[in-house]
């Protein structure tokens, strides 16, 4: 086993590892940003040390440094998390040469999957049905044509894109040559290349994918499916494991899908395989994920594996412990990613200090997260503060574990999204299992959505008790002698501030 | 004591009385109650009022309290006699003017409107990013564009003047 | 279903059934007595009302103020968690006789498993073996006569008993007539009945306990059973679920005793048959706990039943839904009882306020708490701040898992029982499994528990740090023309304490 | 600045300069290393130490700072050189009592020595009841009791004394 682990991430994604490295008893190593000194993960690692500025390209990014960082420590495995280098296979290439394990697949096989065009044609080879569409960079009069030919809708996206970005839904053709130039230009910026292709667009579609674990002994499982769809801009909101309604058939078939298409890159360690599935019950590879996701932890709680733990102990050569038929999963898990983020105000994103962090608890929920009671959310990253996981005996003992611990969050001095996942547990759509891909915009986002104030009166009631409290207080200075009035409040601040840094 | 206050536009008179440590009456536009209210957490009440137990983040803002309430936000202009008269004395000579502020601290990605230009309620002014994600600040009022104090490219703090609109 | 519950109790065991009512969707009402007013489950509830002043006589053991306001406020049952009123079958009859639903077992089964000595005399009828003794109420000359047929050690045991109060070991003739006087005395205190039973006394015996649930229709199954020996003066520490390195036949074995027991009082709702269990493998009954228990979690955990929602539901007349077949664990669970009190100062309670409260997180734990940052335990109640719950794949994970979650969880301003916990973890003989009742006095008391101090050095750094940090700002301070020692440390306190009450 | 800091009857000499905003050089009895301490939640100090991360939760108290690292408890006095004197001059009339305090809040159950009686280390001399626990406490030293400070039956605050043996 490794004798230390560098974790080249941060907050939520670099705790979680640590937790693992801890449990093993595996000395864990902090990479840390200048904003992120007194971030969870740099006080949870038993040695940390500075990686650089701010800008992630300069920080987390830094594939130089970060190596340097591993040798320096003594650290003879990195682990990625989410997000970063992790589907870098620059960097899993450099890792094999510097001597280092990366905790993930090899480069090949990242390599092979991040570039989506080349992704479908091995798929395609492999026999793994793909949405149909154009395998091939394509000019713009190509691209034109070809659209035409798959009819619309259609979906441009980049080649070398993921997480969204760089993709445009086409639904008229007057949209084709804004929708290419848009499509192109947030590809060539996000990606650093602006060769994209063309799918036809799935109409209602679900969000169905396929976790499986391989080692480096050719023996790949699947470790069950989840249900992604709840999406907004791209980007999953809520993610349920088992995905609900589908048929032990199809279920099945799905899996075996999932498994086909790891086999394909002798995928090695924690992947997952997303397909698109219509409404007629057809399914497609859309793409593979060559990392453990944010949402792995509903899979966890459902199988019992320890899916990061499993990454680390197959990157050092053990071979799978469990067969396919061990794999069992009970219940159902539900995972609400809770962000820095204003649900009324467009999502706007919401930095700051939190002043109150009251964690849910009790049975069927788990959190984790990489914030704390006094913690500065930083601006310069992603606003996820926490993963809300519950867990119930079936499917409505989920949404009720859920949503009480919800409510029992409590996060003050910024504004997050878990008004927001309140109300789509309360969705009578949702609660049906009734979901795909455009659930939030055709029930939320297209009705608009503001803040039920229903507390009026207490709020006027609590504003006046707390006016007179503090107007009680100052009385009471003011009587003791002291001139309230002389202390300005920069004053009485810096003084607080004083006290409080000892 | 009496308390104005005005949520949501609407305004409140209120009078707060101790009757014991923690308890007090009051009574708003009239209607009296009892409302036992204990400080918890650093800005969190734990308030019961006629028996219903019910949380209140409060904090302070310059002239009233901005708290959450089950997850929901109220913002509150809280004056007491005295100050009242004297903020009417200073707000009558002041304008409709609406000075549009970053919400967060971020960067200017792109300025959308310049002085002089005509602007309609809900037509972005400017474009933030912060965490990842491009933000467009909306106008909240229907003016002129009387003045952009930003420029594209720009880092901006929290509460930083971004647009004049008058 | 019930319309409202009542919760009869505090703390961390009425928040625990608070939460049931949530997840249920049914309004929940606490109680307080005046130093409870601010704590966790006067907050959790939907309503709340002032039961009396400190003493729990005055306040949660009053039967007519609870009946009282559960009237009042509408309530149609009442839970009474665990402790207090949990086993007062006068309560539970009062109860019936005002028209809210207990929600527990009947007022006779509490009875007739309150009183020891009767509780004895009924499983021996039903032909569970009981501890060899003498099953009736004995004056001193017979109770000496007594233990010398049954041979010495022997346990003398309150009849009222329970909780470990109104018991003694007498290991010599000559520590027979303090026994007896001790346990009577004790007994009369604790529960107004001098009463007093004999029982032989096993050695090292393991205290295996089976959870059980019976509806008002005649089906009762068992949940699985649990090792409850690591104990401190008979209070149970540490708990496990399933019981380690039992043969199937003997778990199986102790489970049919288990449902007979039950079954022979005609058993409704949640109850715990407790067992001792000898070094040859035979094993006696003990007494039945009428009522949930602490560590009725580590079930919840390994079975997936909420045994909480479970109570509620079969006090509300539901036939069982569960089957036998249908009780299948999954994994181990552990559970730490984290109390305020000083593990290296002879386990001196420790009340105050906690400064900072991180809660531990990530997979496989489950944290039920009645505090938070800020809150002042009071010294009028149990100790108990907090129940760390920790599940793994296997034992070896479960205790990796929960020493993970262990070294995670920060309690600052009061001393806490976790640095004790994180040493059984790391005991080789609870490691291999080998507990019985005196693990703690044997591995731990015997030989003396220290603090292990390696990091004198970071402390001296640390306290310099603090030091001269606040050397600093105290000079700032006084630049900037204030004169700083004016200042009397109970002034700036006042201060900071009026900013802080609005 | 210079520290004389005192923990577990040891003495060091500790030196600590600021490098950089929450970077100490810091010189325990001649050994220099560069500490980087950022405070974190209210009490608690996130430390690098020459790559190793550690949390030291910190109180101050009249004379020094108690502290907590990894579940383990640290109680130091720290005087810095003007003090150090001063400290000198007032203890140097001072004796060796024993001045036995509650560590909680509580009530006497029971007051097991009387003024006059010889009692050894170890030996209890007063039984608190707390959070309904029986606790005995017991004489730090040898010698005879001087003061009896409180009565059976009598609530007492943390700190209070109980009795005096010298």
């Amino acid at each position: 086993m490794f004798k230390k682990i560098l974790v080249a991430n941060r907050g939520e994604s670099a705790v979680r590892v640590l937790r693992a490295c801890r449990e093993m008893e595996i000395p864990g190593v902090a990479i840390y940003s200048d904003p992120d000194r007194s971030n969870l993960h740099v006080r949870y690692a038993d040695e940390a040390y500075r990686v650089g500025p701010a800008p992630a390209r300069d920080s987390y990014l830094r594939m130089d440094t970060i190596l340097e960082i591993a040798k320096k420590c003594g650290a003879d495995a990195i682990h990625p998390g989410y997000g970063f280098l992790s589907e870098n296979p620059e960097f899993a290439r450099l890792c094999a040469t510097s001597g280092v394990v990366f905790i993930g697949p090899s480069p090949e096989a990242i390599r092979s999957m991040g570039d989506k065009v080349e992704a479908r044609k091995l798929m395609e080879a492999a026999g793994v049905s793909v949405v149909p569409g154009v395998t091939s960079e394509l000019d713009d009069e190509a691209a034109i044509k070809e659209i035409k030919r798959i009819g619309l809708p259609v979906m441009v996206k980049a080649a070398a894109g993921g997480g969204g970005k760089g993709m445009r839904l086409v639904t008229e053709e007057s949209q084709i040559a804004s929708a290419l130039r848009g499509a192109r230009s947030e590809a060539q910026s996000a990606f650093g290349n602006p060769a994209i292709y063309i799918e036809r667009a799935l109409q209602r579609a679900r969000h169905i994918e396929v976790q499986v674990l391989g080692d480096k002994h050719g023996n790949l499982i699947h470790v069950g499916e989840r249900d992604c769809s709840i999406q907004r801009r791209h980007q999953k909101v809520i993610e349920e494991c088992p995905a609900p309604g589908l048929s032990d058939d199809l279920r099945k078939r799905i899996h075996a899908e999932g498994v086909k298409a790891a086999k394909a890159v002798d995928y090695e360690g924690a992947g997952t395989v997303e397909f698109l599935l219509d409404q007629s019950g057809e399914f497609y590879f859309l793409e593979m994920n060559t990392r453990i996701q944010v949402e792995h932890a509903i899979t966890e709680r459902t199988t019992g594996i320890d899916l990061v733990k499993a990454q680390i102990r197959i990157a050092a050569g053990e071979p799978l412990w469990i067969k396919q038929e061990d794999v069992v999963l009970r219940g159902v898990a539900l995972e609400c990613r809770i962000y820095a983020e204003d649900p009324f105000n467009n999502f706007m994103p919401s930095p700051g200090v939190i002043t109150v962090f009251r964690e849910p608890g009790g049975a069927g929920v788990r959190l984790d997260s990489g914030v704390y009671d006094g913690f500065k959310v930083p601006m310069e990253y992603d606003p996820m503060v926490a993963k809300l996981i519950a867990h119930g005996g079936n499917r409505e003992e989920a949404i009720e574990r859920c949503t009480r611990a919800l409510r029992e969050f409590t996060i003050k001095g910024i504004r997050t999204s878990i008004p927001f996942h309140l109300r789509v547990m309360k969705n009578p759509t949702f609660i049906k299992g009734d979901v795909d891909t455009t659930f939030i915009e055709r029930e939320f986002l297209s009705k608009g959505l503001s803040e039920e104030r229903t507390h009026d009166e207490v709020a006027l009631v609590t504003a006046c008790v707390a006016a007179f409290r503090r107007d009680q207080a100052k009385a009471l200075e003011l009587a003791s002698g002291r001139n309230g009035g002389e202390d300005s409040p920069w004053k009485i601040a810096g003084r607080q501030a004083a006290l409080r840094r000892i | 004591m009496i308390y104005h206050v005005t949520l949501e536009g609407n305004d409140h008179v209120i009078d707060v009385s101790e009757i014991e440590p923690n308890v007090y009456r009051v009574s708003v536009d009239g209607n009296e109650r009892v409302v036992d209210a204990h400080a918890t957490e650093r800005t969190v009440y734990s308030l019961i009022i006629g028996g219903e137990s019910i949380e209140a983040n409060v904090v302070e803002r310059q002239g009233g309290f901005q708290m959450t309430i089950e997850g929901d936000f109220y913002d509150l202009d809280v004056v007491d006699e005295r100050r009242r008269v004297l903020n009417r004395a200073e707000t009558a000579g002041g304008a409709g003017a609406a000075d549009i502020k970053a919400q967060m601290p971020g960067k200017v990605l792109k300025v959308l409107v310049e002085p002089g230009q005509a602007v309609e309620v809900g037509q972005g002014v400017i474009v933030l990013e912060a965490m990842k994600m491009e933000n467009e600040i909306k106008s909240p009022t229907t003016g002129t564009v009387k003045e952009v104090a930003v420029e594209t490219g720009q880092a901006v703090e929290s509460g930083q003047r971004l647009v004049l609109v008058e």
